[in-house]
């Protein structure tokens, strides 16, 4: 017999969107995690966002799983996260990591909250009788909080806690307790844990006023805030409660609000130098919400030194926010804030535009406060024992933003890369989750597998009969909590009631042991549970009454304390008790007519088709094919490799793609798993997750061949973009950067004979007209080059004429090294191009130079474009034959710019790298590991349960009207022209009951969400009254 | 008339209005009791014969509570239910039932106190307007 | 202006030779805190900084802005890049003694004119609002000007170029 | 330019003189078959499908009746199509209706050459029998009707097409010009490409132009304006409130012929004889409970009011549902009053294109801000 393998886990320490997101990733993936977070809550920095750019709105919940939707939340991400295969452990530290190589014991500090969340009934009296009162740090200080209090407002469960350093022990909490769940004397636990790997999301420290000496020339006054203070300002839940925003000091209503980008950030002096990626377009945000806020009248001004706005769709959003919103952007960095008599903040700037100097009042000032990553890093690298690169960070594996260097089985991802918007947060912590798995699966451990009951026949008879349960929570409820009595009374009464037992704890095994018992005994053929928490033990609770031949779908749990307490302050035990009857009697009605629901089984084909044989396409096939799927490559060129590894020797960076390729190439050719195809596009696919068909069209021969496959990868690349501006194709002193590139690596271009080169960066880029977004690796390029030619000829000088330098993040080091070496930067402005004129077969570039504010002359030997990265052309051939869009500048659109950025909307298909936006090598390889992690969620067993809840077709009342098909925001549904029907596609549905509405006679029908349902449970909630009645 | 508690039958989504009328119970906001609330997944999930039948019922004010434009858990099920709720309003209006009595507001998971605002304002509106003219059409339920 | 014609590749050698000096971003942090910006013509640090990288000598040469510096440090200490903006005006200073000996620096012809070199007086507006009464200076404090104004005579550098300071 | 060909006719000749040219079509193989209100043996005229041009001799489309929606026939001719080409001789009101279902994948005009006919309106079905009995023939009625003479003794043609502002047909390829033409005269006129090969084909040959119909048009259709226009406000008017409108439905037996007849509800099976609304006794109970009382059967006003939400959009005011009901409720100012608040709201007019997308099918982003009245 072969020995039980253990459970594959992971931990994953931080609970922010990245950490949330690769430990739902794992746990998909049938992994158990353990989601750690330092601070009391889960959530991060997006917990205090209400929006997020680029769409200024939240939808967090986007991240949940789209298939077998009902393993893990289904309420919004900001309350809570529940996934059965997620263990989450808040306000818990990792002291200490022991252990290599796949074996780790690590060391929890889970410190004591004093209050159990286990026991506490939530009413919070003891919140109104602490009479301590500290700033929250929540809300950044602006407003406050008791020593007893909840940490986030819109947690569910609140999971009170107390804050050891503001209390005094006065005992007024425990008094008013009348579930005993407060113990003032309570002490931290260390407890070990054994897991395989682990996922660093920690996130970084963030620049703040106190500590930093530089934020003290600004930070003058209460009314100059950080960013993330800037969003509790705005947020509903926050200090205004979503109104006005006003200045803290006094409250009066914020008109002119200015923000000071890069605080704590691109600053060599506090050894800070790098910029922190983000803030740019947090500001624009920023700004933007303001004014919707507080109308046209506010005025908003940012000042900055470069506008970093080179993600997808960022460009297009700073046009807005200037063109529309009428945002002011001032490129100057301001020395100090001035805080006048009447409160007023006073900043002097110099305007380039108007090369005048102005002295300015703002109500508020942000601060665009950056990230402080060094002491994060460092902390880690002790624990685990890893290195720190030359920089202070945890080092990383060559061509990897997530393996630790050296340390197998140990990743990092979220802003631990460097600030992230949610978009890479998201790629990231799939990827994180992808390395984990390739690791896991090279270790011989197990994932946990559901526990396969049969699902018994449904009872439907012709009438039905609900038991109903009621969970006392253990008596967490209290004296003066719900009367059981009364309503156990009041609920038998109820039409369709047979039966009314009340438990202790259903959620503990005693609690299992009388629901099953019940079960076992009842006349009734359906089983309504109230306890606390519906989505924890939903999936427990279920198998419970499939063990005891009940249809699980028979069975629902609703959430007693919740609806019983919702909307009231101070409710006596008969407005409890009365809510409760009232509130459960339209899920009873609900659960009446519930017909039973059963969840389909898909099945798989385990064969990935991976687009695109570049670096990311062979690393996502790689990465596939090492965990043992099948791939097949296709390439529409006759060799793989794609732009960088055929054309780049080296990046900036110091990686090598040509190298790299040429190795990746051999390994594509070994690996038994991937079958390539050279000269060839998809002409057409056809199917649905898990069985796809697509037909390969090879150009040479004219001949067709059809694959089958069950998921899909698009890593489409791009290459350098066309330009016919400043004299290209006139002469050969003007190229392009990978012209200079290539020239110099060959020698044909001898950079020691050159004297004065220009280079011309945003070249038909980052403008309305021609590539409306940034390339965002020109900036890295132009200075490769213009170092190279440094490196190669010292005496030559280089000019790099830029309107924004998009070295984000730690790109900055080699800005400042460029610099350093004497390479000159000057900026124009797109209103103000530079004149390119040939005098004597050389280039002269005329510009506007905006520091000395004069026209320049520039003869150069050599002009040099970065002609930024346009998409492959094949992009829209693609799109059509996988039914998916592309966005305006001919990329492909994902699911969700945020929340789903590797995603389609069609489960299934994928896509990474320059296919989605340019972008650099390390984030291809990583966008194309997580893609490669979302398919093999699927492609890893053969077949893949989809949800209960979904929409059906009753084709018999069908008229075929399509109406469905066009109203569907899934695509979910189809025609089918051959059996003349409607079909749904289970892995598509989200039953979200668009058709179901659009549908007239409900031939298209959410199983669970029927009409019939939701009218009887209408009928209860407006019939209560007269039922009451007689109770009272 | 004091004494008239006007029902209202408020639709909320489960993504974002539900969650907002959890954080006004948790915030302990206290709403009027008269919200007679009725999760669906998404607001586009309101089907007309809901408003329809919950106006013959009785309920003196249907509400249905959305996510915000662009929030959409489901993407664009707001807006169809914006369309819907115009098309609503336009029919219902003509035999005394206008937009006083039959609401769509767009609030946030994070808006509790805008849960209690809307529920506030319009139990006012409401005990002001007084009874449904429905109200005495029990006998013609449905 | 042709930078091909006007610049001096390493004039920066000459003037300030630092590593720090190439950091510059053009920030504008020297700028907008600098009191001296505030005189007629204004100092422009940031300014200074690209002429001296970009080696425009006969422009540095005749620019007296450098001589305005206050010796506040505010760009010294603000300064993101470590320029050491001050250090760099001191150098451009010195540089253009060295390359003109018989160079009178027209602040010292302020200085001698008025008892200071710039009018700065920011705050005079403010006092005025605040209902402060006006600040004794040295130009509404002639006695004292002539006792300043005779002690300048007696420097080399004053007293060689009198006709200067006719006045 | 579209062409004309005209039709002068003898006393009781109209009818032959038109089934000349449906004759043709079929003759020459224009379209296979036609689709045309055609004499019944006795008395009555019925829409019916004629293959064979020995049958065409029949043709009656200016009868003033209409049975059934035609919209209803094309739906069922061509949603499964047969692949055999058929003019279709149809009504405004009825071309209206297949326009909204041919949104509606119910119509399929591929094969259809479509031909509206001018309406000057109908008679009930039992008026018309008596029309006939005394002696009324559609060439009388298009004399009488373009006098504004409908009525005959005791009865008239029907409400719906007294306040029918749509007398002639859009998105036709042919029309069957009567309005404006002349005593003795009727116009072909061919609107579409298609329409032109078919009356080419038809052997009829095209000229002159009626000179007089435009302003005959314009006129009726002010007269029918404004007759609509005082209705809605007098319905409207008595159906100012909940009971109001109770009181209008209280006859209603939960029949659904209003909504069989309609022709725009195309649902196979109406919701409300579905397992939805298959409810239970002590559902009946809990509503009798309620009030006291409960009117039996039940869920009329809600199966009204939920059939105005579903087709209200689509309406195109045929006047089927008044016509069919069997306890004389006059539905039709009802699903009409409606109809105009609706549609006005989404900018749509039922019929008026086939390229308009129906208002529940779309949505847009940044429109309609005035319902919830937030900005964020």
């Amino acid at each position: 017999m072969a020995e039980k393998k253990p459970t594959g886990t992971v931990l994953v320490a931080g609970a922010g969107i990245s950490g949330i997101k690769a430990a739902i990733e794992l746990a998909e993936g049938g992994y158990k995690v353990l989601l750690t977070d330092a601070s009391t809550q889960i959530g991060g920095i997006l917990a205090k966002l209400d929006y997020q750019f680029p769409t200024d709105h939240c939808g967090m919940c986007r991240m949940l799983p789209m298939v077998g939707r009902e393993y893990g939340s289904q309420y919004c991400m900001r309350k809570s996260l529940f996934h059965e295969n997620i263990e989450i452990l808040p306000f818990t530290e990792i002291t200490s990591v022991q252990g290599d190589g796949g074996n780790y014991k690590v060391e929890l500090l889970k410190k004591a909250r004093l209050v159990d969340p286990a026991v506490c009934n939530e009413m919070g009296e003891c919140i109104d009788v602490c009479p301590v009162e500290v700033p929250d740090e929540f809300n950044h200080g602006l407003t406050k909080r008791k020593a007893i209090y909840q940490a986030i407002p819109h947690n569910t469960p609140k999971m009170l806690l107390i804050d050891r350093e503001a209390c005094t022990k006065c005992g007024e909490c425990v008094k008013v307790c009348t579930t005993n769940a407060i113990n003032l004397d309570a002490q931290d636990e260390v407890e070990t844990r054994e897991v395989h790997s682990i996922v660093l999301a920690s996130g970084v420290k963030l620049y703040n006023t106190r500590e930093f000496e530089d934020a003290k020339s600004y930070a003058v006054s209460p009314d100059v805030v950080t960013s993330l203070a800037f969003e509790r300002m705005m947020s509903s839940s926050g200090t205004y409660e979503g109104g006005v925003i006003k200045r803290p000091s006094d409250g009066k209503p914020a008109k002119n609000i200015a923000w000071i980008q890069c605080m704590g950030s691109r600053n060599r002096r506090q050894k800070r130098d790098y910029c922190s990626s983000i803030c740019c377009m947090f500001a624009l945000k920023e700004a933007v919400l303001a004014k919707e806020k507080g109308g046209p009248e506010v005025d908003t001004t940012i000042f900055y030194m470069d506008m970093r706005t080179f993600g997808k769709g960022f460009q297009q959003y700073r046009d807005k926010a200037v063109d529309e919103h009428g945002v002011k952007l001032i490129r100057c960095r301001v020395q100090g804030v001035m805080l006048k008599p009447d409160g007023s903040l006073e900043m002097r700037y110099f305007d380039p535009e108007t090369n005048e100097f102005f002295v300015k009042d703002y109500d508020l000032v942000v601060m665009s406060t950056g990230q402080i990553p060094f002491e994060t890093h460092k902390k880690w690298a002790d624990l685990l024992n890893a290195p720190l690169d030359e920089r202070g960070l945890l080092a990383t594996e060559q061509y990897s933003k997530i393996k630790i260097a050296g340390k197998p089985g140990l990743f990092i991802c979220g802003s631990l890369m460097g600030l992230t918007d949610v978009s890479e947060a998201m790629s990231s912590g799939i990827a994180a989750a992808g390395e984990a798995t390739n690791f896991l699966t090279t270790l011989g451990v197990d994932i946990l597998k559901e526990e396969e009951i049969a699902e018994p026949t449904a009872h439907e008879r012709e009438n039905s009969l609900v038991s109903v349960a009621l969970c006392k929570c253990g008596e967490k409820v209290g004296a003066d909590g719900i009367d059981y009595e009364l309503l156990s009374a009041e609920l038998l009464r109820y039409r369709g009631v047979g039966e009314v037992n009340v438990i202790d704890s259903i959620c503990k095994a005693e609690g299992e042991t009388t629901t099953n018992d019940i079960l076992g005994k009842t006349k009734c053929n359906r089983l309504l549970v109230g306890a606390c928490q519906p989505f924890m033990y939903r999936r427990k609770l279920k198998n419970v009454a499939r063990k005891a031949g009940f249809n699980s779908s028979m069975v629902e749990i609703f959430d007693l304390f919740g609806i019983a307490r919702r909307g009231m302050v101070e409710p006596s035990v008969g407005d409890w008790t009365l809510r409760a009857a009232r509130e459960v009697k339209s899920d009873i009605e609900r659960l009446k007519y519930k017909p039973a629901l059963h969840v389909s089984t898909l099945p798989i084909n385990q064969t990935a088709l991976v687009v695109g044989g570049g670096i990311g396409g062979m690393q996502a096939a790689l990465s596939l094919a090492t965990r043992g799927v099948p791939v097949h490559l296709v390439e529409k060129e006759a060799h793989l490799g794609g732009y960088l590894g055929n054309q780049v020797e080296h990046t900036i960076d110091g990686l090598a793609p040509v190298a790299m390729a040429s190795d990746m190439k051999l390994k594509v050719f070994e690996n038994k798993n991937i079958t390539v195809h050279l000269n060839c596009e998809v002409e057409k696919t056809v199917g649905t997750l898990g069985s796809f068909e697509s037909k390969l069209h090879f150009k040479d021969t004219n001949e067709n061949t059809y694959l089958h496959h069950g998921a899909v990868i698009m890593v489409t690349g791009g290459h350098e973009g066309a330009t016919t501006e400043y004299g290209y194709g006139t002469s050969d002193k003007v190229l392009t950067q990978a012209e200079l590139k290539k020239g110099m690596a060959s020698g044909n271009i001898d950079a020691g004979g050159l004297e004065n080169v220009v280079m011309i960066q945003c070249v038909g880029s980052r403008q309305k007209e021609g590539r409306h977004y940034c390339s965002r690796i020109c900036c890295m390029w132009a200075i490769a080059n213009a170092l190279k030619i440094k490196e190669v000829n010292p005496e030559a000088r280089v000019f790099i004429l830029y309107r924004d330098v998009m070295t984000y993040g730690f790109f900055e080091q080699y800005y400042t090294k460029a610099r350093t070496a004497g390479i000159i930067f000057m900026n124009y402005s797109l209103e103000n191009k530079p004149q390119v004129e040939m005098v004597e077969g050389n280039p002269v570039v005329k510009f506007m130079d905006t520091v000395l504010n004069t026209e320049i002359e520039l003869p150069a030997d050599m002009l040099v474009l970065s002609t930024g990265v346009d998409p492959e052309e094949s992009n829209q051939r693609l799109a059509d034959a996988f039914g998916v869009t592309l966005t305006e500048d001919r990329f492909l659109a994902e699911a969700d710019s945020k929340w789903r950025p590797i995603e389609f909307q069609k489960v299934g298909l994928y896509l990474a790298g320059t296919a989605h936006s340019p972008m650099p090598l390390k984030s291809v390889i990583m966008q194309a590991e997580a893609a490669a992690q979302k398919a093999y969620t699927y492609l890893s067993g053969r077949e893949v349960h989809t949800a209960g809840v979904i929409s059906k077709v009753k084709d018999a009342l069908c008229i075929r009207c399509q109406r469905c098909i066009n109203i569907c925001p899934y695509g979910a549904r189809s025609y089918d022209e051959v059996e003349k029907c409607i079909v749904v596609d289970p892995a598509e549905c989200q039953a979200c009951g668009a058709c179901a509405v659009e549908c007239q006679n409900n031939a298209a029908e959410v199983t669970g969400w029927s009409d019939k349902q939701l009218m009887a449970a209408i009928d209860a909630k407006l019939m209560d009254d007269l039922l009451m009645s007689t109770a009272e | 008339m004091s004494d008239f508690e006007p029902k209202i039958v408020a639709f909320f989504c489960n993504w974002c209005t539900f969650t907002a009328a959890d954080l006004a119970g948790t915030s302990r906001l206290s709403y009027p009791p008269n919200l007679k609330i009725i999760r669906v997944m998404c607001s586009g999930m309101v089907d007309p014969k809901f408003v329809l039948k919950a106006f013959l019922n009785g309920a003196d004010g249907v509400l249905i509570g959305g996510c915000w434009p662009g929030d959409c858990h489901y993407i664009n099920g707001n807006f169809k239910a914006r369309r819907r709720v115009a098309l609503l309003t336009e029919l219902l209006k003509q035999y005394g039932i206008g937009e006083e009595r039959f609401w769509l507001r767009w609030i946030a998971a994070s808006e509790g106190n805008m849960l209690k605002e809307v529920a506030d304002e319009m139990t006012v509106k409401l005990k002001q307007l007084g009874p449904s003219p429905l109200q005495n059409m029990g006998q013609m339920v449905g | 202006m042709d930078l091909q014609q006007g610049s001096i590749k390493d004039l920066w050698k000459a003037i300030y030779n630092t590593g720090d000096l190439h950091h510059c971003f053009n920030c504008s942090t020297c700028l907008s805190g600098c009191p001296a910006s505030h005189g007629d013509p204004p100092l422009l640090v940031r300014n200074l900084a690209r002429k001296v990288i970009l080696g425009l000598e006969e422009e540095l040469l005749n620019d007296d802005t450098p001589w305005a510096c206050v010796s506040c440090s505010k760009c010294e200490e603000m300064c993101p890049m470590d320029v050491k903006p001050f250090e760099m005006i001191l150098a451009i200073r010195q540089w253009q003694s060295a390359n003109d000996e018989t160079r009178v620096p027209p602040s010292i012809v302020e200085i001698y004119k008025r008892g200071y070199t710039q009018a700065v007086g920011v705050n005079t507006d403010l006092r005025d609002k605040l209902g402060l009464p006006e600040l004794k200076t040295i130009t509404n404090n002639p006695e004292q000007l002539q006792f300043f104004r005779e002690m300048l005579m007696k420097t080399p550098v004053v007293s060689a170029n009198d006709y200067m300071f006719g006045g | 330019m579209t062409k004309f060909a005209k039709l002068s006719f003898k006393k009781d000749e109209l009818n032959k003189e038109l089934s000349g040219f449906f004759k043709g079509m079929l003759e020459n193989g224009a379209v296979n078959a036609v689709l045309a209100p055609m004499a019944q043996p006795k008395k009555g005229v019925r829409l019916s499908l004629v293959t064979s041009a020995a049958h065409t001799a029949q043709v009656d489309p200016f009868a003033p009746v209409a049975a059934v929606s035609g919209a209803k026939i094309a739906s069922s001719l061509t949603a499964r199509p047969s692949g055999r080409k058929v003019a279709m001789v149809l009504r405004p009101c009825e071309i209206r209706a297949v326009v909204e279902l041919v949104k509606l994948k119910q119509v399929n005009l591929d094969d259809v050459l479509l031909i509206g006919m001018d309406c000057l309106g109908r008679y009930e079905n039992t008026d018309f029998a008596k029309f006939q009995e005394q002696g009324g023939t559609s060439e009388s009625f298009l004399e009488n009707a373009q006098a504004g003479k409908t009525a005959m003794a005791d009865f008239d043609i029907i409400g719906a097409c007294k306040i029918c502002e749509f007398p002639t047909a859009d998105n036709v390829d042919m029309r069957l010009c009567a309005i404006g033409a002349g005593n003795g005269t009727v116009f072909i006129e061919a609107v579409t490409k298609k329409g032109e090969e078919a009356l080419d084909k038809s052997g009829i040959k095209s000229g002159e132009s009626p000179a007089g119909r435009d302003e005959a048009v314009k006129k009726l259709v002010a007269v029918r304006t404004d007759a609509r226009d005082k209705k809605f406000t007098e319905y409207r008017a008595e159906t100012n409130t909940f009971e109001a409108l109770a009181d209008k439905l209280s006859a209603c037996i939960n029949c659904y012929n209003c909504r069989v007849a309609c022709p725009v509800c195309y649902c196979k099976e109406c919701v409300f004889v579905t397992d939805t609304f298959r409810h239970n006794g002590d559902q009946f109970m809990m509503w009798a409970d309620k009030g006291g009382m409960l009117k039996m059967p039940n869920d009329t006003i809600f199966y009204h009011l939920t059939r105005i939400t579903h087709m209200s959009l689509f309406c195109v005011g045929c006047g089927q549902c008044t016509s069919a009901c069997p306890n004389d409720i006059d539905l039709m100012p009802l699903f009409r009053t409606s109809a105009d608040k609706t549609q006005a709201r989404f900018n749509y007019q039922a019929g008026r294109s086939v390229d308009e997308e129906q208002p529940m099918a779309g949505f847009k982003s940044d429109e309609l801000v005035e319902v919830t009245g937030q900005v964020k």
